[in-house]
């Protein structure tokens, strides 16, 4: 979903930002007076300022409502915990069949080097990620929605190994 | 003490062109790595994983490191115009650079050493047989040796605007901000930041680069893994965000001889480069949005100054430079259309950059090809872009040229394929595909297809750009 | 003779005593963070007396202060450490070579410009930060002869005195400087 | 020209002395340096008087070589709160290990206190027992309070006192040979990996 938006919000302003360069290149023959390009040039960028700033307020805000940090205050009731350790250059999962709709915990960590554990959907999209770390456990929560074979590959660079890293997640209707 | 009789020699000076020589010849061939890296992924050659990650490691690095000395050779040459800069530090810097060159490519290539070029701890001690500790050494060492050089090259651009300006308060124009008198040049403003984050990030650099070189043969002696990450990713940050802030002066200096307008620095130009200072040094977090253990504050503040860090030096440089062509009759050759070209480059790059340092997408993007896909659109249509357009100045004497037909269209060649291989990249993160892998599924292979394809087209075109921009720097100057 | 010449004399003859030298060298912290940098002062006042030799051998203070900060790597290594404890030679040299280098950064200090010092900065404070963080995050004890309670100490002073010793330096850049249009910054 | 030279002297000068306080960077601590040491001297067991934990008398070097097997050796005082717990129970772990592989005809256990006015041999018989330790298999020993500095420096162990009135030392496993002579020292977990190199080796 993320994706998406993330695609298409990038798309179009790039394309914005294209159109404003043609135009102004396309209008940049012309001879025209320093002075009150200047001022006009003074007048858009208050107005970009205040564009964006009015923009990505809103955003930045709305988008730190909802962190995917596992926090303590998040009760425990009904989570079923999964520990995940990454080797080079597999992955070790004390289990690999889970609940659909029950919130699962990953307690991932490392045994040697930094790897990132990615959950893909059905799909092959990404539908959440956290990093293995030697020495630090990061704790990842998610719900899995849809029952299926997702996929966990490595996305932290982890040697030769790394693009051979996959493992697989059998989540079944209780 | 009078600016303009400390002016040297109008055109470039030996270091500078030298500079300038070895960066486009090395772009060249890290550009070719990037090709052959694509063509593997889409399965197009036969290259082995090992001999891959090798490859990826050497164009990352390679070009963080050229981007660097490219950057540097633009700010050496201008801010020279304003400061008593001397020769000497800057050969010293190339001997640096070159001896660390020789041990990161031997530690790479015959050490084996694939460790990518953010060498994140405690991966170089982890080959897997792949390669050995002196491999990690050398290439480590090398590094630092880089460093050393560029400390040297920005301790002297600091020796000499402090000698000029009595000091960053005055050469970032604090003073300008209370009395609105006396405003420094843009190019001066742009080098005592880069002088200030770049000092700092190389002693950072420092720092990590010698506890993981005395963690290669002390094993016992361990490293906190994500103090660490930390201190590497404030390092390489910092160092590739100025390399972009260096060679911009480029923008701010040449652009208005096309166009007879002046670059005028006004209040919000000043408050924004200072502004620039502090947050480039504290972005860096974006990149750790993934360690869920890194405290909460850190990850809120790695947003937060994600937005607010890239946008006003690069809202007010859009405006001014939109603001600066728009009927001005300027006058168009490759070198003003290549720099037009970098500024739309650094300003598209930044938007997928920004939104990927929103938590909530990060969580699906991280270390996708997205990632690659936005910093290549403001490291190579932006910085590359605003490179290649000053060597192409150098080689012209510094003035502007007619546009022929050929440069018209290695120009287009290069805007083009550049702008689609950096949109493909977006397009795969959007599809989830992950970054540094040598083998991808059967259903990502044909992304990586049709990114070979515009990957040759940015190649073509810059190798004749590079390559007719060389003929013209060593060709002796003829006394006019 | 110089009233500093004597007082740095005197510290040095003061340092070993050899009941201040066993308290001084009985705790990491102090040994590192008290005695070196006394021996260093002490060698510092005493060059104070005399004029800088050899000005043709040490150009802009680049001889002495390598030098300085040669010594100082030196005893930074923990081996170093344990050994100058059951060592006498070691010891004497010690107090020899960080005296030695309190003299050379007297001279040289003066005759460096910024570049210079900035590069004397630039290699002893990141090798302070290095070595202070190494002793706070081993797992095991680096001496043998101190403990681990002790190694934590030194090490997070080592690493607060070389963040202040950053700051300060940074904060150089930002003041008025005094050299301005002086030609002699190097 | 003259600066330099100076500076390239004073380069190599550092780098010489670096070189030999860290044996040609391969180590910089004085753990790595004893360790180094004792693998490339390979000294002999000092022939002093120790005591085991049921009372009986030995001569150190004497007891090795009529035991015939490699001995185990780590250094511990019964108070000992933090470190001396992590080698008990590698000791441990390693003693199960050898009794499963049969290696008891092989391989033998040896602990030693450096805190020989404290630790007599009831007090290292009751602490013997509270660690479960298998006499045919692990020993526990005190040396004469006289013996102690030699014991200590042929050993390469440092002990201090620390503010709680215990002591901080260096933990790590002595491997000895049959015949008496210390081959190498170890990381304090790195028992079970050198029984399989034992096993392997024949």
């Amino acid at each position: 979903m993320y994706q998406q938006v993330a695609w298409i919000v990038s798309v179009v302003l790039i394309a914005l930002l294209a159109i404003a360069f043609i135009y102004v290149a396309a209008h940049s023959s012309k001879n025209g007076d320093s002075a009150k390009v200047a001022a006009a040039t003074g007048r858009w960028r208050n107005r970009l300022l205040l564009g964006v700033t009015l923009l990505c307020l809103p955003v930045v805000a709305y988008t730190l409502t909802t962190l995917p940090y596992a926090r303590h205050a998040i009760s425990n009731m009904g989570v079923v915990e999964v520990q995940a350790k990454g080797y080079q250059w597999y992955w070790v999962l004390s289990q690999t069949e889970l609940p659909v709709g029950r919130p699962i915990e990953f307690q991932v960590t490392s045994a040697d080097v930094n790897h990132g554990f990615a959950i893909y959907g059905p799909d092959m999209k990404i539908l959440t990620q956290t990093q293995g770390m030697p020495g630090v456990t990061n704790v990842l929560r998610y719900t899995f929605e849809q029952p299926g074979t997702y996929k966990i590959l490595c996305l932290e660079y982890c040697g030769v190994g790394h693009h051979t890293m996959m493992s697989e997640l059998h989540v079944v209707a209780q | 003490m009078n600016v303009l009789n400390r002016i040297k020699s109008p055109l470039a000076s030996a270091e500078v062109k030298v500079y300038a020589a070895i960066s486009g010849v090395v772009v060249l061939l890290m550009m070719v790595f990037g090709l052959v890296m694509r063509m593997t992924q889409g399965q197009m050659l036969p290259i082995e994983p090992g001999l891959f990650y090798q490859l990826m490691t050497a164009h990352g690095i390679g070009m963080v490191a050229i981007a660097g000395l490219g950057g540097s050779a633009v700010m050496w040459h201008f801010l020279g115009k304003y400061v008593n800069l001397r020769a000497g530090f800057a050969w010293a810097n190339l001997a640096f650079f070159l001896a660390g060159v020789v041990l990161v490519l031997g530690g790479i290539f015959v050490g084996g050493f694939a460790a990518a070029w953010t060498f994140l701890y405690p991966l170089p001690a982890n080959g897997m047989g792949m390669w050995g500790r002196h491999a990690a050494a050398a290439y480590m060492g090398g590094v630092l040796l880089v460093g050393v050089g560029m400390l040297l090259f920005y301790l002297e651009a600091a020796r000499a605007i402090i000698q000029q300006y009595g000091s960053f308060a005055k050469s970032l124009g604090w003073h300008f901000l209370k009395s609105g008198q006396d405003a420094p040049p843009a190019t001066v403003i742009a080098s005592s930041v880069v002088t200030i984050i770049n000092i700092l990030a190389i002693l950072v650099g420092a720092v990590i680069l010698s506890m993981m070189l005395i963690n290669l043969y002390v094993p016992e002696i361990a490293i906190h893994p994500l103090l660490a990450k930390n201190l590497i990713f404030l390092f390489g940050h910092v160092f590739i965000n100025s390399t972009i802030y260096m060679a911009v002066i480029a923008v701010y200096e040449i652009l208005p001889q096309y166009t007879g307008r002046t670059w005028k620095v006004y209040k919000p130009f000043v408050w924004a480069w200072s502004a620039t200072c502090l947050m480039v040094l504290t972005v860096y977090p974006h990149h750790l949005l993934m360690d869920f253990a890194q405290p909460l504050w850190m990850h809120i503040m790695g947003q937060i100054i994600s937005y607010t860090s890239s946008l006003p030096v690069l809202a007010l440089t859009l405006t001014a430079t939109l603001g600066m062509i728009y009927r001005s009759n300027i006058k168009w050759d490759l070198t003003s259309a290549l720099l037009v070209l970098s500024i739309f480059g650094w300003s598209a790059g930044v938007i997928p950059a920004v939104i990927d340092g929103t938590i909530a997408v990060n969580q699906v993007m991280h270390n996708t090809l997205w990632v690659p896909g936005h910093f290549h659109l403001y490291l190579l249509l932006g910085c590359m872009a605003m490179i290649l357009a000053f060597i192409n100045w150098l080689s012209n004497q510094e003035k502007a040229q007619g546009f022929s037909a050929l440069d018209k269209a290695m120009l287009w060649t290069f805007a083009i394929s550049a702008f689609t291989y950096a949109l493909i990249f977006l397009m795969s993160g959007q599809a989830s595909v992950p970054r540094r892998m040598a083998v991808h599924l059967p259903q990502w292979v044909w992304y990586s297809q049709a990114a070979s394809l515009f990957a040759a087209g940015v190649v073509l075109s810059s190798m004749v750009i590079v390559v007719r921009a060389l003929a013209g720097i060593i060709k002796p100057v003829k006394p006019a | 003779m110089n009233p500093q010449t004597v007082a740095g004399a005197g510290l040095l003859l003061m340092l070993n005593i050899p009941f201040i030298r066993r308290i001084m060298e009985s705790d990491m912290a102090y040994h590192m963070l008290l005695q070196f940098p006394l021996i260093l002062l002490a060698g510092w006042l005493l060059a104070r007396g005399f004029p800088e030799p050899a000005k043709k051998w040490n150009y802009a203070g680049v001889t002495g202060l390598l030098a300085a900060s040669m010594i100082l790597m030196f005893w930074m290594i923990p081996r170093a450490l344990d050994l100058v404890l059951i060592n006498n030679t070691l010891e004497l040299l010690k107090f020899l070579s960080l005296a030695l280098a309190g003299m050379a950064l007297a001279w040289s200090w003066p005759l460096a410009g910024m570049i210079v010092r900035g590069f004397f900065l630039g290699n002893v404070l990141p090798m302070m930060m290095v070595v202070g963080w190494l002793y706070i995050e081993a797992p095991v004890r680096l001496c043998n002869s101190y403990l681990s309670y002790d190694q934590l100490r030194t090490g997070s002073g080592l690493l607060a005195l070389s963040i202040a010793g950053s700051l300060l330096w940074l904060y150089a850049f930002f003041m008025p400087s005094n050299q301005a249009g002086n030609s002699e910054i190097r | 020209m003259k600066t330099l030279l100076a500076s390239v002297i004073v380069v190599l000068l550092g780098v010489w002395a670096v070189a030999s306080m860290s044996e040609g960077f391969e180590l910089l601590t004085s753990e790595q340096a004893r360790r180094l040491d004792i693998q490339r001297r390979q000294p002999v067991v000092p022939n002093v008087r120790l005591t085991d934990q049921s009372g009986g008398a030995h001569r150190f070097g004497d007891w090795v070589q009529a035991q015939n097997k490699f001995l185990i050796v780590d250094f511990i005082y019964t108070n000992c709160q933090s470190l001396c717990r992590a080698l008990g129970s590698e000791f441990q772990q390693l003693q199960r290990n050898i009794v499963e592989r049969g290696l008891q005809n092989r391989v033998h256990l040896l602990s030693i206190s450096f805190d020989p006015e404290h630790d007599s041999y009831a007090v290292l018989g009751q602490y013997a027992n509270h660690l479960q330790a298998n006499p045919e298999v692990w020993s526990f020993a005190a040396p004469a309070s006289a013996d102690l500095e030699i014991l200590l420096q042929t050993f390469g162990v440092t002990v201090i006192p620390d503010q709680t009135g215990g002591f901080q030392h260096n933990a790590a496993l002595v491997w000895v040979a049959p015949s008496g002579k210390l081959l190498r020292v170890t990381d304090y977990a790195s028992g079970e990996q050198l029984l399989d190199e034992l096993v392997k080796s024949n």
